[in-house]
């Protein structure tokens, strides 16, 4: 296995993930995607470590680090969601569309 | 091994605000919610710790802490700036906010804001740099949707997703530029990337800067800003267009300092972006009738003139003290400008005619805001904008230079249409009184007063700066 | 050989479960869909030797999925699949826009010189890994911590339907909150 | 010394800021007035002391010097007699509002700052200095105008007044920075940019700055067609504010040609002075022309402005034509466009405050109310017909001096375009000669004062203590023009050797 | 020395604005008069001493003054001229203002700065100071309308004739004269000089009345008489062809202006001569006659026959002034200026009939008055350039006798209807009659000078044949006319004086005013129009210069501003509100930048 295939299969993740985020209409799909754009991170983080840097620790603090800013994005995206739910009875991108110009 | 080789004390500044959140938080869940004004003299107390702490700091010369934290005048100056940017706001909003449910909250969520900021000016790792980044995201997308009405959640909402995508980029970048150089400190950075992969940094570097560029709110990424500010009341839009911004830019300046340039020829991105930012900014104002759009567009522009002082940034020394400055100049001359709008029920231009009569000396602050905007000295953003021309010419950059000064010409435009109908007669309707906000004009004032002095007093400002 | 195997296999279940959680129309299947391709880059982490790493990140995206699907209950349309959803918009230009960038980063990631492998792993990677997090990188952890904090403040402020003054009145005073639903956090 | 005239109202200001607010005017004009003689006395010891060459009572003091920006104050022969006649205009205007009734602390108030600022735009040394107190004109001067304003129109007029002019001092302020980067090391020390003479070559960056410099000039001197904002802010300022407004700010563009634009940029001025030569003609003519079709007493004499402030352009573009003229020549040019600025100063300052005197009779400007108010009101009759003879440029008054100096400087230079301004000094005569058969000749005719009938007063001791210091200078200057022009020649002498390098 | 000179020229001056400024109520006339007289004392002491003086006044320009041969003459002339004339308006009470007395002093002190100027500058200085007090005395009396409008016209047509010295001082310092000395005329280089001795002699014509300038006398005529005999007889009038004599040198440098000069001079005198003999109206007729009179000093200047100038300088200023003079206390008795009305004035007022009638003579040129000998001289010198100007000279000189007859017949031949005249205070009439006789005398002996000093000797002189000839054609004249002056036809071409005024509005006039009308409207119409921010305002001024090029400008400048706005249009464009959008258009955009980067790392 090498390094570059890694990455093709991160960069499939990253690619398919930015497709999610930009086509999807409601706000936890779009989220979802932005989360199978992190997976392809994971995956190239681990990657470049085990391929390229292995005798440093960055890269697993890396994968650490993505994980956790996974959560806290999802903690947060929910909450926002829920406010606008709230507010606005909304759920999709496309209704919050009010401020513009 | 697992020693604690360094020092808390270096972090008076930042522990003080992390303490001032935590006590907000753990005060205002046992406070009635007519007396949450505590909760706001708890911070101020928190922050002016951290001021003494930064002074202190400041007399010391340049270190690293925790392997990955700088102190230096950058974070020394990006401390001072987001403190007092976070004071004076807290301190105007008292109107907006007093008695409010979630008032604790609000301060909380401010000066962890300013934490964030604080964290990306000073870290020296790409790993640092990610997670003050979070810092400085979360609780600004809450703060965002504090007033949950419906704009503002749409404003949240719109705030997260740019973030959110903004920080999957950034992770992304960070990952790349890991890869590139195989480390993700700053110090190792240049020997990483003389041996790495040209390729993979570059696009890293621009992913990485995607991020900063959101919390900057530069082109491309600058979408969020009119809707949000826009969406929010007038002290969350302060907060949100000054703290982060300031954070950020400080952040770009020292990691870019660290990639060198024949590597990555980033000085040429950074004058693209600042060249779209400051004539895009621009352009999106000249039509606006709506001030916080107004607002908003202006800061875009604003950005690009400093990331003109950061694209010469490695070819002179005048560059560091400039970028500072404006900052500095920057922070309070928006504040200002906001604060004069939240201290008023108008939303547009329009609606402020005839507030030099009634409102004289507000409207006389909201003037020198704008005009200090402009760059008219003797505001604290001409000195701002005069250093940053000098460094692009200086550093070989005088089309920026040139550009910027064009768009200088542009902006009086927009922001005289506003300052005219101060001045015009009044509406005929009467106004409103008790909408009006009290601290916020003092706010306003008091901000326009600093700009002033902190422009007449460069000369003494300016050197204290230039210090590595 | 079993190595290679097991990369594609789980190469492509990551891929194609990722695509698949765009297609299907139901949010529940999508939702699990997506734990699977979490799951098999899990697995690609593993494969490069980062247990501890690979476990960690097996064990949050299950739970990480689960909270969504609660949230998908709880507000999302067509949670069971029952109707379909029509829920895109800019499809070409995304389709577009991705298919760039896909094309861009793999062609980088095989066009590029990558740098040779330098060093070792640690013998103890997670050793490794937790004396990093207690020094070098001590205050990022601690700034991700921090920024728990916020996340929990900030999605209280965003998420809650009513404060503590609403159910235990302005001054906090009140013998009993007032909640709709007995048996929240009182006094 | 030279900070004490400049800031001597500005403390004063302060003082009375701090009086509890009373409706007594006296309370407040006499210190102004008093203020004014004592900068008098302190300008007649400064003009005593001048030095022969050079500046005189220069202060620098660093300000932000990595900006290359510093106090820097100094007055030389250019500067000095615009100083002495700012600060006699304003002291005129004082005495004239002696009773002011209309909120008279404010009032006050804002014509000291706006003395001190005045006063400063003539005596700074750093670009930045120079343009703060040129801004700052500009600010009171709107505030002067929209809250003391005769029309009803005040407000409107202030307001096109502050947006223009400030329009044109952001030009102003671009072209500086031009010049500060220009420079090695950069600074913005006029002095030490002269000595630098960093676009030496001209170029388009040179041309660049004096376009920008010259735009913000041409706005406040005002040049055609940059004078819009100019008929409607007289019409609508008090009497003592035209006066200022007309005395003194528009000085500030003339001045800041010969101070800024002639030394720092000369291989530009050189290259555009044809330009400037046919900007000074056609306001020449143009100002001469529309000021000749007025019925409104204080449009024509605003419109007088544009045409006498086209000498002072004539005079310092001849001056650029170095090729074409010999040395005393271009010496007689600029030597009679800084003439121009001082007698300008004074004479059209007596002519709006006898405008204003006769408004508060009459309550109208306009000219055809009036008629035969020489037998009425002979020393008002008298003191017009002086001033307006003076305005036309008639030997024995300061503007001959001036005017004379500036046409035979320029005729071998630019011999056209003198000889078509030279009409303009006959139209200008016409039209006075058309205002005061108008209004001082024939049957008696007059407007009924308001609230009373008719009573229609000559001019009072105040009045003829504000105008008559004017008049006399002005033909002081006339008769005896040595003292001033031996001051002024030395400095004339060094600007023209700056720009012909 | 200086001081006398500075004593000559402050003395009247300083008199005279001393009294405008104070106004004593009775002092005014013996205050006046005792200025004159010394003046006039000042003015002989200084006509012997020949002082000379140069104050400082520009850069390497002096005022200078001096009192040469030349100036001698008239410096002594205008006191003389001031005094007699002082005297006799003392003896009409409306005169007696502090003002009137001031301005006339004031007028005398700028007349003999104006005549001992040796730089341009002091000349011109004086120069124009005579005109605009000209125009306070023609005003004199404030209520009267036509009076303010024959000193506007009066002043401002003058002035036009001014602007000539305007260049003149340039061109004289451009052609490499720095001290603007007024005899350096023939020094001068180049065209300069043909520029400055064209200045010099517009100026001069205009000042003196000479074609086409001779028509703002006719409206000058509505002052008071004795202005009339100061101004526009002995002195201002005069100043014009004195001018010209000064500079005779640098007229005949050119080569074509002293011809020219000597036509128009000589043009005048014919033309206004016959503008003269068809006037109804005493003053009138007077001052075009003063127009045809001056004519021949200017032809003398042209013809360079400079003492037969000075001559009829001295000669016309004594006959004139008193001719005004008598006239003047005759309307004032009368109370009209119509030769009808005025029958038989002579008859009434036997001591001032004869001064009048001796004056009458002398301007007809009959023998052996002194405008019979200067005329006489001026014409040799005519001819000595040219038959022809001596043929027009000729014949001027015929119609000069039939004006003097004219005038002379209408106040001798009674009129039909008795009038009354108005009572005068019996001390003034004593104190006019001495003035008329003395001036009488003076004008009809001023041909004894020509025996005199250098200064007035003709050269050429005048052969006998000519004196015979023109003094024939004088008593001829003044035969012929004296039969038909009652009824001499009176074509309104001449009434008019040749239509110069209506010529002047027409041309001048009346589209300079129709042009700042449209300006000044264009010029409102520009403020109603600030467009702030769009910079339309300087388009508009275009737009009365040039239609076409403001429309091309306006598109250009619209273009912008419209560009500008469109532009802005654009930027919001991205703004719609829709995130995903926002996502990619920042995909985009980031992807753009970095493609850009790798690019540059490409081409690094």
């Amino acid at each position: 296995m090498n390094l570059q295939a890694y990455l093709v299969v991160a960069a499939a993740l990253v690619s398919v993930g930015l497709f999610g985020a930009l086509t999807q209409q409601s706000i936890v799909m779009l989220m979802m995607g932005l989360e199978l754009l992190l997976n392809g991170v994971i995956l190239g983080a681990a990657a470049f470590w085990y391929f390229l840097a292995p005798a440093g620790t960055e890269g697993q603090v890396l994968i650490v680090i993505v994980v956790t800013a996974m959560a806290i994005e999802m903690a947060a995206g929910f909450a926002v969601t829920t406010a606008i739910y709230r507010a606005k009875r909304i759920d999709m991108t496309d209704d919050a569309a009010e401020l513009r110009g | 091994m697992v020693m604690m080789n360094e020092d808390p004390a270096t972090l008076i500044p930042e522990l003080a605000l992390l303490a001032g959140a935590v006590l907000a938080v753990l005060v205002g869940a046992w406070t009635p919610r007519r007396r949450q004004g505590r909760v706001r003299v708890l911070a101020l107390v928190a922050v002016g710790v951290g001021l003494i702490g930064t002074i202190t700091a400041a007399t010391k010369p340049p270190s690293t802490t925790f392997d990955t934290y700088v102190l230096d005048t950058t974070t020394h100056a990006v401390r001072a700036i987001v403190l007092v940017s976070v004071a004076l706001i807290l301190w105007w909003s008292r109107d907006a906010v007093a008695a409010h449910p979630r008032e604790s909250e609000f301060t909380a969520l401010v000066l962890l804001g300013g934490l964030g900021a604080v964290l990306m000016a000073g870290a020296a790792d790409l790993l640092l740099l990610f997670a003050a980044f979070l810092l400085a995201s979360v609780p600004l997308y809450a703060l965002a949707g504090w007033a949950k009405s419906g704009a503002t959640t749409e404003a949240a909402l719109k705030y997260y997703l740019s973030g959110a995508f903004a920080g999957v980029t950034m992770l992304a970048g960070t990952t790349l530029l890991y890869g590139a150089a195989g480390t993700t400190g700053y110090d190792t950075l240049p020997e990483g990337l003389a041996t790495g992969a040209a390729g993979p940094a570059a696009v890293g570097l621009v992913a990485v800067l995607a991020g900063l560029a959101f919390k900057a709110g530069a082109v491309p990424a600058h979408f969020w800003v009119p809707d949000v500010t826009d969406g929010t009341p007038p002290p969350v839009a302060a907060v949100l267009t000054t703290i982060p911004k300031i954070g950020a830019l400080a952040a770009m300046w020292r990691l870019l300092l660290d990639v060198p340039e024949d590597i990555v020829p980033w000085p040429l991105l950074i004058a693209v972006i600042a060249a779209v930012s400051m004539s895009l900014g621009n352009l999106a104002a000249f039509s606006q009738s709506s001030v916080l759009r107004l607002l908003a567009y202006s800061t875009v522009s604003q950005v690009g003139y400093v990331l003109i002082i950061i694209a010469v940034g490695a070819r002179t020394p005048e560059a560091q003290p400039a970028l500072l400055f404006y900052l500095a100049a920057y922070a309070l001359t928006n504040i200002g400008a906001f604060a004069a709008v939240a201290a008023h029920p108008a939303r547009t231009v329009d609606e402020f005619r005839g507030l030099g009569r009634r409102r004289p000396l507000l409207a006389i602050a909201l003037v020198v805001s704008l005009l200090g905007l402009v760059g008219t000295p003797p505001t604290a953003v001409f000195v701002g904008k005069l250093t940053a021309f000098t460094a692009a010419f200086d550093g070989g950059m005088a089309w920026l230079a040139v550009l910027a000064a064009v768009n200088t010409v542009a902006s009086l435009f927009y922001y005289l249409r506003w300052i005219a109908p101060l001045f015009r007669d009044e509406s005929p309707e009467p106004a409103d009184e008790s909408s009006e906000s009290r601290t916020a004009r003092h706010g306003a004032v008091t901000a326009a007063t600093l700009s002033l002095v902190l422009g007449v007093a460069a000369g003494l400002i300016l050197p204290l700066f230039a210090a590595s | 050989m079993i190595t290679l195997a097991l990369f594609v296999v789980l190469a492509a279940t990551a891929i194609v479960a990722g695509a698949l959680v765009f297609r299907v129309d139901s949010m529940a299947r999508a939702t699990f869909l997506l734990l699977l391709s979490f799951l098999a880059v899990a697995g690609l982490v593993l494969m490069t030797g980062l247990q501890y790493l690979g476990v960690v990140i097996v064990l949050m995206m299950v739970i990480e999925m689960v909270v969504m699907a609660v949230f998908m209950i709880m507000y999302m349309m067509n949670p069971a699949g029952l109707m379909t959803m029509t829920m895109f918009h800019n499809t070409r230009g995304a389709v577009a826009i991705a298919a760039t960038v896909f094309v861009a980063l793999a062609a980088g990631a095989l066009v590029v010189d990558w740098p040779v492998r330098g060093g070792v792993p640690a013998p103890d990677l997670t050793m490794a890994l937790g004396e990093s997090l207690m020094s070098g990188q001590m205050l990022t952890m601690m700034t991700l911590g921090v920024t728990l904090f916020a996340t929990i403040v900030g999605s209280v402020v965003l998420a809650t339907g009513r404060g503590r003054y609403d159910r235990l009145g302005d001054d906090l005073g009140a013998a009993e909150s007032d909640d709709r639903d007995r048996g929240g956090v009182g006094r | 010394m030279l900070s004490i005239v400049v800031f001597l109202p500005a403390v004063v200001a302060l003082a009375l800021a701090a009086l509890p607010d009373t409706s007594t005017p006296r309370r407040y004009t006499v210190p102004w007035v008093v203020t004014g003689l004592v900068q008098l006395v302190l300008v007649a010891v400064m003009w005593l002391q001048l030095p022969p060459s050079g500046y005189g009572f220069v202060e620098q003091v660093a300000w932000i010097p990595s900006a290359g920006i510093s106090y820097h104050l100094g007055v030389d022969g250019l500067s000095l007699p615009l100083v002495a006649m700012t600060v006699v205009v304003f002291t005129a205007a004082a005495i004239y509002s002696l009773r002011e009734h209309q909120r008279p602390k404010s009032y006050v108030l804002l014509f000291l700052a706006l003395q001190t600022v005045s006063v400063g735009v003539f005596v700074a040394l750093d670009l930045i200095l120079f343009f703060l107190f040129f801004d700052l004109s500009i600010v009171f001067m709107y505030f002067v105008i929209a809250g003391w304003g005769q029309g009803s129109r005040a407000r409107s007029a202030a307001l096109t007044f502050f947006l223009y002019t400030f329009l044109g001092s952001l030009a102003l302020l671009l072209g500086f920075i031009l010049i500060y980067l220009a420079a090695t090391p950069h600074t913005f020390d006029i002095p030490a940019l002269a000595a630098q003479n960093p676009l030496t070559a001209g170029g388009p960056v040179a041309g660049a700055a004096l376009l920008a410099i010259g735009m913000g000039l041409a706005v406040k001197t005002p040049l055609v067609p940059f004078h819009t904002w100019l008929p409607p802010a007289h019409t609508e300022a008090p009497a003592a504010g035209s006066a200022v407004l007309a005395g003194v700010l528009l000085k500030m563009g003339t001045y800041g040609f010969v101070r800024i634009a002639m030394p720092l940029l000369p291989a530009s001025w050189r290259q555009f002075a044809g330009v400037v030569v046919v900007l000074g003609v056609v306001s020449v003519i143009y100002g001469a022309l529309v000021a000749l079709a007025q019925t409104d007493l204080k449009r024509m004499i605003a419109y007088t402005s544009v045409n006498h402030m086209g000498y002072v352009l004539l005079g310092v573009g001849a001056a650029g034509l170095v090729a074409e003229t010999d040395a005393q020549a271009r010496q007689l040019a600029t030597t009679g466009a800084v003439t121009q600025m001082v007698s300008h100063g004074l004479i059209t300052g007596a002519l709006f405050l006898l405008a204003g005197a006769l408004h508060e009779r009459g309550r109208t400007y306009d000219m055809g109310a009036y008629g035969g108010l020489a037998a009425r009101t002979p020393r008002f009759a008298g003191l017009f017909a002086v001033a307006a003879f003076a305005s036309l440029g008639l030997p024995g008054f300061s503007g001959f001096i001036a005017e004379f100096q500036i046409f035979t400087g320029a005729l071998g230079a630019t011999p056209v375009a003198t000889a078509i301004a030279v009409v303009g000094i006959l139209l200008t005569a016409g039209l006075f000669l058309v205002a005061l058969s108008r209004m001082l000749l024939g049957g008696l005719r007059y407007p009924d004062a308001p609230g009373t009938p008719r009573p229609f007063p000559d001019l009072r001791a105040r009045e003829l203590a504000a105008i008559v210091p004017l008049l006399l200078l002005a033909t002081l200057i006339g008769l005896v023009p040595r003292t001033l022009l031996d001051t002024i020649d030395p400095a004339s002498r060094v600007l023209n050797e700056l720009v012909a390098r | 020395m200086d001081v006398l000179l500075v004593a000559l020229l402050l003395v009247p001056l300083i008199g005279g604005v001393t009294l405008v400024v104070v106004r004593p109520p009775r002092a005014a006339v013996p205050v006046g008069l005792a200025v004159a007289a010394a003046t006039v004392g000042l003015a002989v002491v200084a006509a012997l001493q020949r002082p000379h003086i140069g104050l400082p006044l520009f850069d390497g320009v002096a005022a200078g003054f001096a009192v040469d041969e030349l100036s001698a003459v008239m410096v002594v002339l205008v006191a003389v001229a001031l005094l007699a004339v002082l005297a006799f308006a003392a003896g009409e009470p409306a005169l007696g203002s502090g003002r009137f007395v001031g301005l006339m002093l004031v007028f005398a002190g700028a007349m003999l700065a104006t005549v001992t100027a040796t730089t341009l500058p002091p000349l011109l200085a004086a120069w124009e100071v005579m005109g605009a007090v000209s125009w306070a005395l023609i005003a004199h009396h404030t209520s009267d309308p036509e009076a303010a409008r024959g000193a506007r016209t009066a002043f401002l047509t003058t002035r036009t004739a001014d602007l000539g010295l305007y260049l003149a001082a340039g061109a004289l310092l451009a052609g490499g004269v720095p001290t603007l000395a007024i005899d350096a005329l023939p020094l001068v280089a180049g065209g300069w000089r043909d520029l400055a001795v064209a200045g010099i002699v517009v100026a001069a014509l205009g000042k003196s009345a000479q074609l086409p300038f001779s028509f703002w006398l006719s409206g000058a005529m509505h002052g008071p008489s004795p202005v009339s005999a100061l101004l526009h007889s002995a002195t201002m009038v005069a100043a014009g062809a004195y001018l010209l004599l000064r500079t005779t040198a640098g007229l005949q440098a050119t080569g074509w202006a002293a011809p020219l000069v000597a036509w128009v001079g000589v043009s005048t005198a014919l033309l206004l001569g016959l503008v003269a003999l068809a006037q109804d109206d005493l003053k009138q007729l007077l001052a075009a006659s003063t127009s045809a009179q001056i004519g021949f000093m200017v032809l003398a200047a042209g013809v360079g026959a400079v003492p037969a100038g000075v001559l009829q300088t001295v000669a016309h200023a004594a006959t004139k002034s008193l001719l005004f003079l008598v006239a003047g206390a005759w309307l004032v008795r009368v109370g009209s200026r119509r030769l009808d009305d005025l029958r038989g004035a002579a008859r009434r007022h036997p001591v001032l009939g004869a001064a009048f009638t001796v004056g009458s003579v002398t301007l007809a040129g009959v023998p052996p008055t002194g405008l019979w000998v200067s005329k006489d001289a001026v014409l040799a010198g005519a001819m000595a350039t040219g038959p022809s100007l001596y043929a027009v000279g000729l014949a001027a000189g015929l119609v000069s006798a039939g004006y003097a007859a004219k005038a002379l017949w209408f106040v001798w031949h009674p009129s039909p209807n008795p009038v009354e005249d108005m009572a005068v205070a019996p001390a003034g009439e004593r104190v006019q009659a001495v003035v008329a006789v003395a001036l009488a005398v003076a004008a009809a002996a001023a041909g004894l000078l020509a025996l005199g000093p250098a200064v007035f000797r003709p050269d050429p002189a005048p052969s006998g044949l000519e004196l015979l000839v023109s003094g024939a054609v004088a008593v001829v004249g003044i035969g012929v006319t004296w039969r038909v002056a009652g009824r001499l036809p009176e074509p309104a071409l001449l009434l008019s004086w040749l239509r110069l005024e209506r010529l002047a509005v027409v041309l001048l006039v009346r589209p300079t005013r129709q042009l700042a009308a449209a300006l000044a409207r264009g010029d409102d119409a520009l403020h109603h129009r600030v467009v702030l921010g769009t910079g339309r305002d300087a388009v508009r001024v275009a737009a009365l210069i040039d239609r076409h090029v403001e429309r091309g400008l306006d598109r250009g400048v619209d273009g912008v501003a419209a560009g500008a706005r469109a532009l802005g249009r654009t930027a919001r464009r991205p703004q719609t509100g829709q995130l995903h959008q926002y996502y990619a258009q920042a995909a985009v955009g980031f992807g753009v930048l970095a493609a850009l980067a790798v690019l540059l790392i490409g081409v690094s």
